[in-house]
């Protein structure tokens, strides 16, 4: 099976979601030390290669499971920074018009499951949403993500083992940032490899550089042609680095800093940009243009979440049962 | 025709599944075998592999994927083997399925199928009542019936409902009732209970295999100038406060009595709201029967001094009578 | 010398690792990190990696694990990261911890720590008040204390006792509240709740968080000529029914304030034992106040309106003084 | 690591334990056919080599968490047959004083790990007595059991990988009798040796002959000399098949015939009865004096076992707090 290699086109827009991915959640820190926010913010700082790479290599009916690293697949998925930043202010506009917050949200419409907090447990789910499409026939794909930290749960094994079993159309990705919250992968698993664990299901596991967007692009383009062709899942683990703390509130000191420059190094977005002007697809006009667009599209964005109606206390009950 | 509960059930599920192609089932051993209690016996020849889906041993990857089906537009049906392995499937059912219409406005639309309840000599872990646990979260709906009739409607409209609904179905009373069904298409709508037999002196406010011990006990108490009326609850959740109260006001005395403990079961919630609302109501303090805070025993004499019955409950109502 | 809520716990676990070599903890961050409220900071120090161990994300596996060390005489004190988690391991919890005792006659001494409640913007996965789930299961034991004093007292009773024992901490009162600790090794017994202040015109019975709340709407009420008299519970279960009692008979009114959502909350059961067991000393309906029946809203604005608080319990308080 | 070949009198030992196994649960099954027997009943008819030849390989201070097919196991640590009777007919001197039934029962004191139905649940619980023996430097090692189906478990999962993550002086043994109820392996796992998990924990999988009880020794016995040496978790998996239905209820008319054939002549105890006839270590005679043994002690069992009381409807409430 072959992969499409991306047209120049497709790797200028892939830069530019994972620019604009860096700058909504550098915006959001921003807002965050201003006291703007509210609750928790979860960033995927240095991460951005595995949520970009990987969404840039579905088909625009596919759905995803995301985690709380990948805002950058959100947004490819449809996500608008208007939406993001309403729900980081817990807003009526904001994706769960303020019952949920920061990266807890989802629009099944737009492909997306909403993420919730206990981790892996959207990779039941995904493997549900595959079983649908094997039903139906339709030749539709999930990518489902999570952490090294969330593939010690029960939940990780029973969707893993349902998927390969039912030969089901999911692309598990794995974000091993080195890190579950301060836990390191050594005290997480006693395998170098997250995606050794694909021996335990007799699915094709592979580790890719996280990021190198190209090669996370390719390998979820792999197993993605693999699943949509009902050879069944698979799971691609991209080694990468969680650069800041779990969350804003943690300064992440029990991380080497060492460990951190070495990952600054290669930075996934400095890297990809490097290799755009190599490939003199991207120069100092194109590189500004983009820019000014994303600041642009985050200032509006930060203007109509600040802007928006808190959420209505008439609708308290609301919502909790369809009807 | 009179047929038993479990024939009703599958009836119910039959038609359900010929009438509309959403409706899938996934569960253990529910394929070749047809299940644990042979509830879908005949399923996998009329409806398929895809449709009757024997899965791995794996509650909370099922339950999971059902919601991924869910969401998807189908209507899965997961079977529980037994109604004490919701346990292991908990987190799913009440962190994922039971918010996510709450924080996203997206349906979902499935039924989980829970054989509970004692009586059986099974012990504890195939004789519980693990309604309560359910009856707290916002988001699900519960449905218990006590005959072939309501078993059949109540599943039915489960299937139909666009939010999860837990079906506890009564392994006791599977081939221990027989009654008549309705032969059209007949829906009995979630959240109406129903005075299975009217009263003056008390009101018995129950469900599952403890209508019939009310109702034997009602018989046996007639002669002694005790007239009880019944309700049957049907479903848990919403509750039907109307029926309650209207029955509340003609009687004035109310005995609550479920199979599941005392301690934290559902009879709490109802003696509550009773006691809140219906105050001035009452001629005498609210009973509750059920049995003690203990597992459920498996020696059937220790399990027949622990179950409520007929006896244990015409006791309770002469003294309340006489109050 | 007054200390935090959360000072509180730390030294309660602190002085009983010191006393008891049998006592070790276990849960996710809770080593060099310290836990994710920075409950444990200092003990991977003082104590070691083999009695502070952080394990892998994996709430059913470390729960049970707890459980293997119970067996062999251990004293194992599990910290879920968030209560809402404990969802996860509630298998391993309600069918393996609760039984083992009433089945093997084995103790099974552990304490499960379950951070819990809202009022910390914190949404729908890290707020809920879990307590009714476990309520319900026979074999468990659950505190909740409200104050510095009783949050270490009952810690230290927990760790000793030989059931398992969740001990629900509050969030917000971690660092929101202050009070005396007695300087001694004191045990505040399980099973008893404290009349916290009292009063003549209403008992409200309550716990947790809103104990706080309960006092100070008794304080505004004061001019109002209506005293009422709070008692807490400090226990869940077993409850204690004889400081309820007698002040139910004090006072012929009830209020029952939680922070858990109203519908199957514990408080159902308090209401319930008071209208069967003590109706003759009633002058008044039983009076809850808790949440609705909806997931705990992430918005402050929705939150605010979601919880009770001094005004909602005093509003309450005035109608039902007025009955 | 060499492992001590067994002497004739520990190969005569296990030869006893063999068929003293079959023997009672072929008693048994004449029991359950006369309608003496209170429950279900599961055996390990064909599958005795796993639990008798782990078991054989173990320390006397040793721990087992069996399943629901190891009694040879549990008479090797020690549970009479006696016991065992009374439990299957749910008496008071039956291990779980008729509060639990079948296999069902268990004694830390004695070393076993009381078994449970949730699949898989004990294995987390091993992990955590393997904790024990970690932290208190005892020399000791779990021997977990479980089955084909139980790996499909998130607590499977959690614990092996808790276990190789501390490095825990656990043998994992898995049962792979080919089928979960009715499901056939290849509807539970995409891989063909349950072995192969181990690689997702990084610890060592062999796959033995589970037919051949000196092989399942062997191996256990190595794996147990690495745990006690520190060396961690392994998983051993002994290949077998269920030789009769899910339990006695059951007539497994799911199962090709010709499968059964096939292992009938692969039966463990016929293999290591000629094995030991071949070295002479067996004769008629020694046979005749076993075989009248126990069926001495089965019968006494029995005779026990029903002139035994039944439990007490007094201690109905005894024993779910531990004092
Ligand atoms: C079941 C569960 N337990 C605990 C937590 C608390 N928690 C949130 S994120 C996290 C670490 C997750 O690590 P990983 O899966 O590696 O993802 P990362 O944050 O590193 O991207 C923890 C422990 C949780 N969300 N869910
Ligand atoms: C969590 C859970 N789900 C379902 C069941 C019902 N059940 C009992 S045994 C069994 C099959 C177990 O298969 P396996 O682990 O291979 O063991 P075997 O019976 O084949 O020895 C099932 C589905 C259960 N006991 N626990
Ligand atoms: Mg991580
Ligand atoms: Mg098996």
């Amino acid at each position: 099976m072959g992969v499409q290699q991306p047209t120049p086109t497709e790797l200028l827009n892939i830069y530019y979601y994972l620019k604009l991915t860096r700058g909504l959640e550098q915006r959001v820190i921003t807002l965050y030390r201003q006291g703007k926010i509210v609750g928790g913010v979860y960033l995927g700082t240095g991460e951005e290669a595995i949520a970009v790479g990987s969404a840039s290599a579905l088909e625009p009916s596919d759905v995803i499971a995301p985690t709380h690293r990948d805002l950058g697949a959100n947004l490819m998925k449809g996500i608008t920074p208007k939406e993001y930043m309403a729900q980081y202010l817990a807003k009526q506009t904001g994706l769960t018009r303020g019952r949920d917050g920061n990266v807890h949200f989802g629009d099944i419409t737009r492909g997306i499951i909403g993420f919730i907090s206990p981790m892996a447990d959207l990779l039941p789910v995904a493997a549900g949403v595959a079983l649908t499409f094997k039903i139906r026939r339709e030749r539709r794909v999930v990518a489902a993500f999570f952490g090294d930290g969330a593939s010690s749960r029960g939940d990780f094994h029973e969707a893993l083992n349902l998927a390969a079993v039912l030969k089901l159309p999911v692309v598990f990705i794995c974000h091993n940032n080195q890190y579950a919250y301060s836990t390191p992968l050594s005290r997480q698993m006693a395998i170098e490899h997250v995606a050794d664990r694909a021996k335990a299901y007799g699915m094709p596991g592979i580790s890719v550089d996280g990021n190198d967007v190209l090669a996370v692009r390719n390998a979820v383009a792999l197993a993605a042609a693999r699943a949509r062709m009902g050879e069944g899942p698979s799971l691609v683990e991209g080694k990468t680095m969680r650069m800041r703390g779990h969350a804003e509130h943690d300064d992440a000191s029990y991380v080497p800093p060492a460990l951190l420059e070495e990952w600054r190094a290669r930075d996934p977005i400095d890297r990809f940009a490097a290799c755009l002007r190599d490939q003199t697809l991207l120069d100092d006009v194109t590189a500004k243009a983009i820019d000014d667009r994303i600041a642009k599209e985050i200032e509006e964005a930060v203007l109509f979440a600040e802007s928006s109606p808190l959420p209505d206390t008439k609708d308290l009950l609301d919502g909790v049962y369809a009807a | 025709m009179e047929i038993t509960y479990l024939e009703a059930i599958r009836q119910a599920l039959w038609e359900e599944m010929d009438r509309d192609e959403r409706v899938f089932m996934l569960g253990e051993d529910i394929g070749v075998y047809g299940g644990a209690f042979k509830v879908t016996k005949g399923f996998l020849d009329k409806f398929g592999p895809e449709r009757v889906m024997d899965t791995p041993l794996s509650e909370s990857g099922f339950v999971g994927a059902a919601i991924g089906g869910a969401l998807m537009g189908m209507r899965p049906v997961v079977e529980m083997q037994f109604s004490d392995f919701i346990a292991c499937a908990f987190d799913q059912i009440v962190n994922m399925a039971a918010k996510h219409h709450y924080r996203t406005g997206e349906p979902v639309p499935m039924v989980i199928r829970a054989p509970y309840g004692g009586g059986i000599h099974a012990g504890p872990f195939h004789s519980q009542c693990p309604e309560a646990w359910f009856f707290h979260v916002a988001g699900l709906k519960l449905v218990a019936p006590s005959t072939p009739a309501d078993a059949k409607g109540l599943l039915k409209a489960a299937i139909r409902d666009p939010n999860p609904v837990i079906y506890f179905e009564h392994k006791y009373l599977y081939r221990h009732i027989k009654g008549e069904v309705p032969a059209e298409d007949t829906i009995v709508p979630i959240g109406q209970a129903e005075v299975k037999r009217p009263g003056s002196t008390i009101s018995v406010i129950t469900y599952g295999a403890m209508l019939q011990h009310s109702l034997a006990a009602a018989e046996r108490l007639l002669t002694e100038g005790i007239d009880l009326e019944v309700v049957d609850l049907r479903t848990l959740q919403p509750l039907d406060m109307a029926t309650i109260a209207s029955s509340v006001k003609k009687t004035g005395r109310v005995m609550v009595v479920h199979e599941a403990p005392k301690t934290g079961g559902i009879g709490g919630e109802i003696a509550a709201r009773i006691a809140e609302e219906l105050f001035q109501y009452l001629d005498a303090p609210i009973v509750r029967v059920a049995p003690p805070h203990t597992p459920v025993p498996f020696s059937p004499v220790l399990e027949e001094a622990y179950l409520p019955n007929s006896d244990t409950i015409a006791g309770k109502a002469r003294a309340l009578a006489g109050f």
